[in-house]
């Protein structure tokens, strides 16, 4: 099984989830980051003192795919979050060992 | 008196010829001097014993005439200080809890920058065009710049006539509350998409457009459709209590149609636009009721027994209107909702506002099932079955809810409560005619809203251009047009 | 006078009688006229000086009998306001502030429907049943459905010769706000758990069966606990200035009750139940401060002096209470916390809440000790003792603060504050006697709400059960009972 | 009359001698008791009919003297309401929307603390240190222990000659509003870094070498600086309608020495110190400026012309200033920020708080334009040169905005408005003698906040040090000083 | 070292955390997520707007141990974490190469 | 590659992404998170209810990098984020298989 880790920006969340749901995976999970990089930030000003805000908010989807789906499940994560723009984010991919469902106890590629 | 008799037309007038002419005449005899003393208690003209029956003065004022008067004073400054508190903080919490939290600031900011921007042009002239006299052929649709400008003769002294008891200069910041709050409702429907600039050039130029000729045309004395203050010669003989027409209808209307010429938000319709928080927006709420007392008891320019029954009414109607709402809700949809509660109690304070000091508590509650239910339909049904975006329902809430309390005023005013009837409905031929004189000030309002909101979206578009960049929309108004962020850590 | 001492229980008569009697009598003297002006400033009746010694009237009314007086409308009006701000927005912040995230719209949602629904059936019979006259047996217990229904007669023109300087429209729409704000402060204890239709039928039952006969014995002219607007017939001749019975009493009683039929909140003890916004508590706790000076002074109908003193007793208590509960805290574990500056300032006005009218500055101070201690001992020590899950303390803080008020109230009571207490308390004996009334109205009180409380949650729990399913606690009422979360993104 | 005028200091004096005078005088004519209610509408004196020309009184009381009049009482009893929502929750929401996540609570508390500590010194011996009358040599310094320790004699009677229509005990409390936000204001110079423990020692301290002389100094019929209020022998004629000197002044020189004692924050200049709610402090701004309007109209003692004026000037300068302010940013740094707008509002306010009274409409707008624009200046340029850590600017705001009021009090103020104008201003070379009257109160105040808070300080750290541990101030002071956090979930 | 990824309900995490201690595990680190998957959501509905709400909350606990300790902790958590509802959420394991504690620069096992 | 996760107390991250850049690492993704850890917590007390707060918040860095930069880029975060106090948080490593960077579909190491 492969860990899919994608950080995208968070206005495309609802399109790759859809990417995804269409080439049949169902489960996923996702939490609310900010990102460094080269999309450059924005200033702020409070009262004149000015602070450079250089993260900036991102999605993080993490997913985990049995081997033979990881291309796919990849190439749509790719398709549906680019706007081609700086900022559009990074998908890395790893080895995963296990997985396991807690509600069944199963493992493996069935668990996910 | 509806808010329209208070104009205050030849307040300054009164006040300054009466010492004039004073050394002439005998002084007050005891019994006129307990005579205005009881004025006080009754909210009438302290003058009225002085005259002979040709109204001409007879004594020498007494020591309080022109003397605002404690308890009405009193009423009218906790008055405006509660409507200012409807626009800051109670409707900007109440639209900045709607929107998503990229966008709270720039609700915010719109508001205040409403705020500050109304009140130099109300001291410039807007009170003047407002509620100055208005001669001539303009008269019924404009005041003149000369009276109030620059608050000119604006003075802690009693505001005439008409308003015999409360100082000139509370009632110019009373009704001030009234022309802020009226362009900041407009905020609802184009949020989360126009630009700063935008609003700034828009709404200055709206009020001259649209604002204050409405103003006048309703409240003034010798306003043209100002059937309370102006029963002798206005056009068209409609009540509006505290600004059904003014305030709802005008706001609500030229909100659709700066809607409409803006566009839709981006992923309207796809993307989830969940308001990013209920709780701001309950504050907001009840904010805006506690506030609106001071809006519709206070249109009485003093603590008489018709403010008070506007009180009550405002209370009946509301509250029932925020039981409904969810009702329907329940009923449809399976859950009552806090959004809906709300919203209900909204639509029903902009349906009594028109109705507040001419109907009963009975009528109040039937406006109240009203309030509950049309607007409800309305952002339900109506809403999306057209498909605009009025992101904050500025339309199906103040527009319709205006209209529909335009109406109902004339079906339920009661001369029980309010001898200034101007068709003294006593069956319902005469609410028949009353009716009909609300609907065409209803249409007059509807027109002008509509034409004047054309002209100014178009001038606006033309010099700064309306719609903030597909960027900066993304990123959220508050950082591209403010630089800040609403919540930090 | 006290809350009790202006129920309107004759007015319409007054105000209706006079004019029929009005056409036989001779005019009113110039002196009559002055003195009703007088009795305006005073707060006072401005039909004594028309009456001979036997109490008929022999001069017509002078003007301004039976019309509001604008200082004292004012006030009412303002007061009322000031009590609704206490609910709509400030008791649903301290409240939901407290709860977990998941359930803040459930809290919010109950507050606003409580509004709605109270006002209803206020406006169909409820006001007509607390202060309606009640004749025949029953008259000390319960009012009549047939004078006030529907509003009848509930107009603009004074409340009658206990309340003559106030619309009794706007002494309806006062009460009506603490008919309100009473059954919502259950919702403290049974917070997080009780479904949403279940809170429906148990308000509505409880309205009927321990509210409206309350009211009627601690605050009508004819009620049976009623000792200063029922001074010659009450059978107990305690002293309620502003609700430490009927509001608080009740609800913190009737709260316990039902906290316990309803069984504690999953996870209770072992879980966090850390409140999700303190901020929002605050923000609550200072509403409900502000909110309550209308509650208390307003609770004297009129803006003279005994309404000033209710104003700075309640001041005193409250800003002592506030800091003596953290500073038990501190000492006990090391650190004042914001929670119990609020708690405390909560209990400070709870306790201050019967006695404001009635005890000097001195007297309050000793009631702001009380009241930051023992419900503090409550909160901290015995509720962890017993193990009950009264969520947000509804128990300690009300039931037992307005227990601990009730009481104090006789021992502290100051004839020179105000003339009306039963007992004249001028030594140790008058206290006690007044202290014995006192312990009467507590027993009464308690024994109705518990009872009461009873009868009405088992019919709820018949007819649609009481507690949400484990699934919808678990995932929290909001989205349970409402489909709504209350913060997004 | 100046805030200054209505000092109660002969008050008791008054309303127990003439009884006791009363028996061997004559009954009031009808025109007496005419004229005595007559001087309720006007807020005059009403025993100036009874007396003759040397000032000795010839018949008996009418019924209301003493009586505090119902339409000034309500409007002191709301103004007093008005002033505590200023702090709890405006300033406090104001000061804890801009401190970090971690901190908020913190400075929740300390406002809560400040408001009962206050209250308790305030009922003990404060009100009489401020408002006694002061005999002898420390006189104009210094009020006395006696004549209101433990709020002796403070009843709901009116309290005297320069405040006839309203209640003793409310004008206590409505003083007592002003001593809680003064030491409340100086928190926002030491935010997130002043242990709790600390601003407990100072606080006490600080009210009884600064706050309770100068508030005598200032607005005591004896008062040194007092020139409306102690027009024969002041030693500065200077004028202050309500608290540009005693509260702006005081609190934000001092604030900026206490900030200077205690050092910067860690991490000033490298972290990140953005404010963690502009929602928060947005609500606050506007909660600070509904709430100013008692703390500036109802510094007039009564609801009368110039109460009326007061209300209006707040409203223009504070509209004018939050425009005027956003204006700046948006010329030198491209966008106008909501905290610009919320800065630019209490900017205004603290301007035109020793004005209002004063000025006219006209004069109003020039004060809104310097306090958009010098208090700006301050924040923006002179902060970042100096390089002093005044976390919340109390000090840019508050004392540089309350020294501009003064001065400009002096420069603007207007015979027309108000007749206590110790230089009776018609003329440039009268005004120039006002502003020198006021450059000396200026300095005056300056020199008592920098050494009084010196000497408190640096006895505070003898006591028990003034700054958290480093750990406490990383780890935050919510958690550390108070055992909780602000959110949760 | 194995890292373990758990994604679980949010109020079943004071007792994984138990379930933890007890094995001797004294170190993760947690945080708040949004899962989809089979488990359904709910409907949100806003003066009229319906949203499809089907990213619900969970919490996701991260635990790098020692080999040996791997099956466990793993067991530990599906035990504590199980209702035998749909939505009990996963664990996954994967493979660590290398652990330093910052405070004392201690490499591997002994730093977890 | 390498996928570097560290976990830091939240008052270092500025000095931690300092440190970062300076070594020419212009990338990276940071979230809020709660540790659990020999680091105690505090106690919060509320009405009589005492809580142990033994989650404590935290930042969690996560960078993927070229294997070359590996021990640069941890040796950076363990200097920046040291305090020498207990809770300073950890650096775990572990291996990549895929990167891509979703604007240029880039693969690989040039896509981090
Ligand atoms: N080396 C990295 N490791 C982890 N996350 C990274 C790395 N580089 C970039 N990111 C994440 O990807 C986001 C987008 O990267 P950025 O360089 O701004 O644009 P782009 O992906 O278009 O080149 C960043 O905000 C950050 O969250
Ligand atoms: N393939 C996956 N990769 C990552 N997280 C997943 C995956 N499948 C499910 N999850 C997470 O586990 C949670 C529970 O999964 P769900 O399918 O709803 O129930 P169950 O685990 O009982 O089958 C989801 O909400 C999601 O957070
Ligand atoms: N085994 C572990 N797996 C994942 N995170 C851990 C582990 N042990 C500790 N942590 C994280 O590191 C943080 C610091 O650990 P702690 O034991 O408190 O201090 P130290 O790192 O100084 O030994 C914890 O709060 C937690 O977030």
């Amino acid at each position: 099984m492969k860990k899919i880790e994608a950080i995208i920006k968070p206005f495309k969340l609802e399109e790759v989830k859809d990417a995804l749901s269409e080439i049949g995976i169902e489960g996923m999970t996702v939490s609310e980051v900010k990102g460094f990089g080269r999309q450059k930030g924005h200033t702020e000003i409070y009262r004149g003192s000015e602070y450079t805000v250089d993260f900036l908010p991102k999605i993080k989807i993490e997913l985990v795919v049995a081997d033979a789906q990881t291309d796919a499940a990849v190439g749509a994560i790719i398709k549906s979050a680019k706007t081609g723009k700086i900022g559009d984010g990074k998908v890395f991919v790893s080895s995963v060992e296990q997985a396991v469902r807690i509600r069944t106890e199963e493992k493996g590629e069935s668990a996910v | 008196m509806s808010a329209g008799a208070q104009t205050a037309t030849n307040s300054t007038a009164a006040a300054t010829n009466a010492p004039a002419a004073a050394p002439a005449l005998p002084p007050p005899t005891l019994d006129q001097r307990v005579s205005a003393l009881e004025a006080y208690i009754q909210n009438g003209n302290p003058s009225a014993s002085l005259m002979d029956t040709n109204g001409n003065q007879v004594t020498a004022n007494t020591p309080i005439i022109g003397v605002a008067g404690p308890g009405h004073n009193t009423w009218m400054m906790t008055s405006t200080a509660l409507v200012l508190f409807m626009t800051l903080p109670g409707l900007a919490l109440f639209y900045g809890g709607l929107v998503r939290k990229k966008n709270v600031l720039s609700v915010l900011a719109q508001c205040f920058l409403i705020t500050g921007l109304v009140t130099i042009l109300w001291w410039l002239c807007g009170f003047s065009m407002a509620f100055g006299p208005g001669t001539g052929k303009h008269g019924p649709f404009w005041g003149d710049l000369g009276t109030y400008a620059l608050f000119k003769g604006v003075t802690g002294a009693s505001g005439g006539v008409s308003t015999p008891w409360v100082s000139l200069d509370v009632f110019a910041c009373f009704q001030l509350t009234f022309a802020i709050i009226t362009p900041a409702l407009i905020i609802g429907s184009i949020a989360e998409r126009m630009k700063f600039k935008a609003i700034f050039v828009f709404i200055t130029l709206w009020m001259f457009v649209v604002y204050f000729p409405l103003a006048h045309m309703v409240w003034s004395g010798t306003g043209y459709m100002s059937g309370a203050a102006n029963p002798a010669s206005a056009g068209i003989k409609a009540i509006d209590f505290a600004g059904g027409t003014v305030v709802h209808m005008s706001s609500g209307w030229s909100a659709i149609v700066l809607c409409l010429i803006l566009g839709k938000r981006i992923g309207f319709g796809k993307q989830n636009f969940t308001p990013h928080s209920l709780v701001a927006t309950y504050i907001g709420t009840a904010m805006l009721w506690v506030g609106w007392y001071g809006f519709n008891a206070g249109s009485e320019v003093g603590a008489d027994a018709v403010a008070a029954n506007a009180f009550t009414t405002t209370t009946l109607a509301t509250a029932v209107a925020s039981f409904v709402w969810p009702m329907w809700e329940w009923l449809t949809k399976g859950r009552p909702s806090v959004l809906g509660f709300c919203s209900g109690a909204v639509a029903g304070l902009v349906v009594i506002t028109p109705a507040c000091g001419w109907v009963n508590p009975t009528g109040a509650v039937w406006i109240g099932i009203a309030a509950g239910t049309i607007p409800w339909f309305m952002c339900f049904k109506v809403k999306g079955w057209l498909g605009y975006d009025d992101a904050l329902d500025t339309f199906g809430v103040h527009a319709i809810g205006g209209t529909v309390g335009a109406i109902m005023t004339g079906m339920l005013c009661d001369t029980a409560v309010n001898t200034l009837i101007p068709m003294q409905t006593n069956g319902v031929a005469d609410h028949v005619k009353q009716v009909i004189e609300q609907f065409k000030a209803v249409g007059v309002t509807i027109a002008l809203s509509v034409i004047g909101t054309i002209i100014c979206a178009y001038i606006t578009k033309a010099l700064v251009g309306l719609r903030s960049s597909e960027e900066d929309e993304i990123q959220g108004l508050d950082i591209s047009d403010h630089g800040e962020e609403g919540y930090h850590g």
